[in-house]
């Protein structure tokens, strides 16, 4: 019910749910791979990444960005309103947990292979204290021109009304590129996470492009598997905004987890089909095609 | 993971919730001799498939005799398309009635949720829902007494059997969170003489959690050689009937690339989805599985986000400097470092695009035609 | 913090928040001796008790208050504001918990011997859904001429300007009829429970009694053991009501426990005089025999 | 309940927390045999009083002959007033730095908390309070790695420690929760050549969850005869050493009637808090456990509340019928069936009042003289 409310609330507050010029964010495992590379490309799109943490190698810097050893070390030094973690799967429960108890109001959790398990622990944590988690296994969010927490390849959005919602990383690069390409830029991209049990619903976050004054058509990039488009038909059925969508996994066979562990047809539920005609029986518009979809959008907005 | 019945019996006993007396027999020796302490035994054929009652996977025999043969053949036959490699032989209980339990997780509710349903030894999904009692669980407190009492109220069960059917879904609760459970199914949850039985046990396991399984949990692989080699590198990968080898990044732009090609008329040979992140020599043995599956074309399809597309090409070099191609190989390359990818490419002459359409266009009809491509 | 968000926004309902003429009061453990015993009691006084619960004795009839199998059956048929709990110390967490999660929004429990586990279970529960417990161990809460939900004897009591809070049952009843004697009524009198943990806390009660308009002065019975009177000391040096306090336990040796759970000088803490002193210096006036309490509120009030 | 420090260590190294090599010995035979084998070795006497090393129950021996014989002095001497039953023998550890951990509970915060100090091996009451780090656990996520770990570099514990610290930390805490724990404490938690080793053990359990504690859970009892009977009938009953026996009902009652008998000259010989709702029975076998310690006056004082004044009135006018009392006895009720019990009262001539005042003026006055009461 926190949760409910909170994303209530956050639909007057878009902006700042997300992320602006001045949103503070820090890195957990920061000292991986990962963590760095991304540290760097964050840092090179204007986000504002105030600290670092590692367990066991705080003193560091990793672009300039101080480690910490705890996460109440770095709150002690630095304001900190979001948190991306690329720490491996074992240990995200573990750093989700510290960042939320600490009283870091957003999550984003981009490490894949979380276990279902740890993702309900999360879940139910930031339920009862009222936090945002985008993700596990999530490219995270991006609001063109603002700043962004994730690992998404920056350059290919630009500012402009189409919001894009998605379960998917790469697919929804690929269409945010079509999208830029053919004149629509993007009031935010924000990735939901491939797994079965995710923080941020796609009617959460239909819920806040229905109310955001930038954005004036939504595309929803779903998949097989799981009811996320069903649930998600509901909250589109009652939206004044135009919805394009676009489910990947059409020729997917049933039983077989394509990928993501969210992406499986199992006895009967989570189909293309059943998905497909829920959506466009509930008003979206659905693409058959990844590259229809910016004609779709450009007769919407007309 | 999926659980094979016996295994799933052998954690409910460990448990504490009651199951039939039986032994699972990965061959018909000895049987006998158990099935003359049974007198009327049940043989069921160890499958992981649903529906096996109908398939012919569940079989009696009221003498050790039949028991032994009717294991011999069950161990012969395929269920559903599956081999029998074992089977489980249990007494033969006079069952009064049969319920159903299950715990598993709510995607879009977020948590556990329990299934109760006084309709049990059928499919739950053919029981009419206002049969069906689902509750949702708190994570925070886990699965409490009253829970279990309220789910046995309303689905009528006798007053008499409701503290032992609360031990038993308390009990499903510890196995389902201590063993990291995606479903802990008891179908059906049969009375006999009084007492609670599990007669059937179904468990899967959530995969993500096999780094921290307990000692005691058995392992089932339903997977080919192909896909354990994949696991092991950490991509997922699933086997298709095509000829078309596809490897991508990321799940959406993989089943997005399948669905390309059957939109163009061409079969798809696999899933590959190699994840974020991936390196060159993931990618190198990545590639390497494809060739073993010998297709008539390979198309890769990468979008670079965490994944870098110089280290996409780099791996394509590789393979083709030291394996070399006997196929065509379409690589198209967009996103990080995709120009450097691409001069990687160039230099190797392999064929790239950096529009997927173009890619699958060309893949589809370089497998139809046959034709040579880029080597 | 749920829990303080309850109890302060609890100030500007008071009345609502303990019971008053309409509320509908629920019995868990009706049909045991105790709960039997009880009802009756407080239907006699006024209560509406609508239903009681006990776990396979549904269809019955208690004094005429229909029984029910389970909470969520109870609450198919009647509206329900409050559940008292005389269950046994086992079965005490399960009753609590089931009443919590089926949405009843104040819990008493008269149980003595509850697990001290068994207690951190219910009150963190209790916090996160935004729910008020009084007790374990504890005689209730009454406010006399409206209702009572609890076990006390209650023609001792009569409506009047002061309220009490106490740590123990009977000595609270007989300070309470001391004042009655005196002429002085009370405008509620609370059992906080008498073990380590316990749901409402003696600042919790008095924030309320504060902000009520009919409470004049209040009374905090209070005993060794613990620190709830030094929290409390906290509270009442910014009160402008004035508070008397009585401790018990000023024989007591150290290292024993005196009958409640909660009742034990440690490690030289919780002693009689560190209480004494500590509630003397936030301007308590504390009391050294039971029966002085009528002439010190009389004292204040004039 | 107070678990001597050898049946801490025994649950320590059940929940795989590092203790020193060492045996329990109940006399002190064999005890050379271990000592030869451990060479130096440490021999503390098992008592549940706190300064146990202050008071001489802590000693070192070098040669196994020497163990022996410093065993044998230890189990007959006294520690701090309670006799010793039991020693540890131990290796003597080469220690080379000293931590405080413990989980309690924080009844203010109404949550376990986590207290933690790089100022081991002395009592944690005389630590700085800025020395001392206490973290509050919530109880739905339990004990996770992140908290102990926080604590860890809070106290400055060396890097290469903290994941041993952690993984200790952790299972304090399920051992906390499953034998519901008043109190976990290891002081000192000791570096030994790289190691953490829990050098002593700690452990109160919650006297309330006896009807559910775990088979393995060792009992002790701190506690006379007279109040393990009084225990029995689910009564408080404390001893003390004045000659005015008490019964009352609540713990504030009671503890006041002492106050005030106290704050009147005399002296208690017990606290009895016979609770709410007492029955009968129970009130007739609790008057019998006070006529065991030959007071000169027992003094009664109910406030009938869930304890009927009726059947506190027929307690003891059972026990006059069927005992007898020898000594001056002084009921006061007031509450839930006062006036029914001043009538029962009446019937059998025991001297009765309505406030407690007179009642314990009384008292006082009749074991001050010694005279003859209601009998």
């Amino acid at each position: 019910m926190a949760w409910q409310l909170l994303v209530r609330r956050a639909v007057y507050n878009y902006m700042a749910f997300i992320i602006n010029k001045d949103t503070k964010v820090m890195v957990q495992g920061i000292t991986g791979c990962q963590g760095k590379f991304h540290t760097a490309q964050m840092l090179e799109y204007g986000t504002e990444v105030v600290a670092g943490v590692t367990p066991g190698k705080g003193g560091r810097y990793i672009n300039g960005v101080p480690v910490y050893n705890t996460v109440s070390e770095a709150l002690l030094n630095h304001k900190i309103d979001a948190t991306i973690i690329f720490v491996p799967a074992p240990g995200v429960k573990d750093a989700a947990l510290e960042a939320m108890s600490r009283g870091i109001k957003t999550v984003v959790i981009i490490t894949e292979h979380v276990p279902l398990h740890d993702e309900l622990d999360i879940i139910a944590y930031a339920r009862k204290t009222g936090i945002s988690v985008i993700g596990p296994n999530t490219f995270g969010v991006i609001v063109p021109g603002q700043g962004k927490i994730g690992i998404m390849p920056h350059t290919i959005y630009k500012p402009g009304p189409v919001g894009i919602a998605a379960r998917s990383g790469t697919l929804s690069y690929e269409i945010a590129l079509n999208l830029t390409q053919a004149g629509f830029g993007q009031s935010a991209v924000i990735g939901l996470g491939g797994d079965r049990v995710v923080g941020l619903s796609f009617s959460d976050v239909l819920s806040i492009f229905e109310t955001d004054p930038l954005t004036r058509a939504v595309v929803l990039v779903g998949e097989i598997g799981g009811n996320a488009e069903e649930d998600a038909a509901e909250f589109i059925s009652k939206m004044n905004k135009p919805v394009v969508a676009f489910i990947a996994g059409k020729s997917a066979p049933r039983g077989k987890r394509m990928g993501h562990a969210g992406a499986i047809i199992e006895q009967g539920r989570g189909s293309f089909t059943s998905k497909v005609k829920i959506l466009s029986s509930a008003g979206a518009n659905v693409a058959e095609l990844p590259w229809e979809i910016p004609n779709l959008v450009r007769e919407l907005l007309n | 993971m999926k659980l094979y019945e016996y295994m799933g019996k052998e954690l409910f006993k460990k448990c504490g919730i009651p199951v039939p007396v039986g032994k699972v027999y990965f061959s018909s020796d000895d049987i006998e001799e158990l099935a003359a302490r049974l007198e009327n035994v049940v043989i069921k054929a160890q499958v992981l498939s649903g529906k096996r009652g109908k398939a012919g996977g569940i079989k009696f025999a009221c003498t050790p005799k039949e028991a032994q043969k009717t294991a011999e053949k069950l161990l012969k036959v395929k269920i559903n398309n599956n081999s029998v490699s074992a089977v489980l032989v249990e007494e033969r209980l006079s069952i009064e009635k049969e319920y159903y339990a299950a715990i598993t997780v709510d995607g879009t509710k977020k948590c556990p949720l329990l299934i109760v349903s006084a309709s049990g030894g059928v499919d739950i999904e053919d029981v009419a829902e206002e049969r069906v009692i689902k509750l949702p669980l708190d994570i925070h407190i886990g699965m409490q007494p009253y829970i279990a009492r309220e789910a046995a109220w309303r689905i009528g069960m006798e007053k008499a059997l409701i503290p032992q059917f609360t031990g038993m879904i308390i009990k499903m609760y510890q196995l389902f969170r201590n063993y990291d459970c995606e479903l802990v199914e008891i179908n059906p949850l049969a009375v006999c003489d009084g007492r609670l039985i599990a007669v059937d046990a179904k468990i899967n396991v959530d995969d993500e959690a096999r780094f921290r399984c307990p000692a005691d949990l058995p392992v089932t692989e339903e997977i080919t050689e192909r896909e354990r080699k994949a696991r092991d590198l950490g991509i997922s990968y699933v086997e298709l009937d095509g000829d078309i080898a596809v490897i991508a990044n990321g799940a959406g732009i993989t089943m997005s690339t399948l669905d390309l090609i059957s939109h163009y008329g061409g079969k798809p040979r696999n899933f590959m989805d190699v994840g974020g992140g991936a390196t060159t020599g993931t990618m190198f043995n990545a590639i390497k599985i494809l060739l073993s599956t010998g297709p008539k074309v390979i198309l890769a399809n990468f979008f670079g986000g965490i994944t870098r597309c110089n280290e996409v090409a780099g791996a394509f070099a590789q393979v083709k400097d030291k394996i070399g191609f006997s196929m065509p190989v379409i690589v198209r390359l967009s996103g990080t470092n995709d120009e450097e990818g691409m001069r990687i490419l160039e230099r190797h002459n392999i064929k790239y695009y950096r529009s997927i359409d173009k890619a699958v266009i060309k893949a589809v009809g370089m497998a139809a035609a046959g034709e040579e491509g880029s080597i």
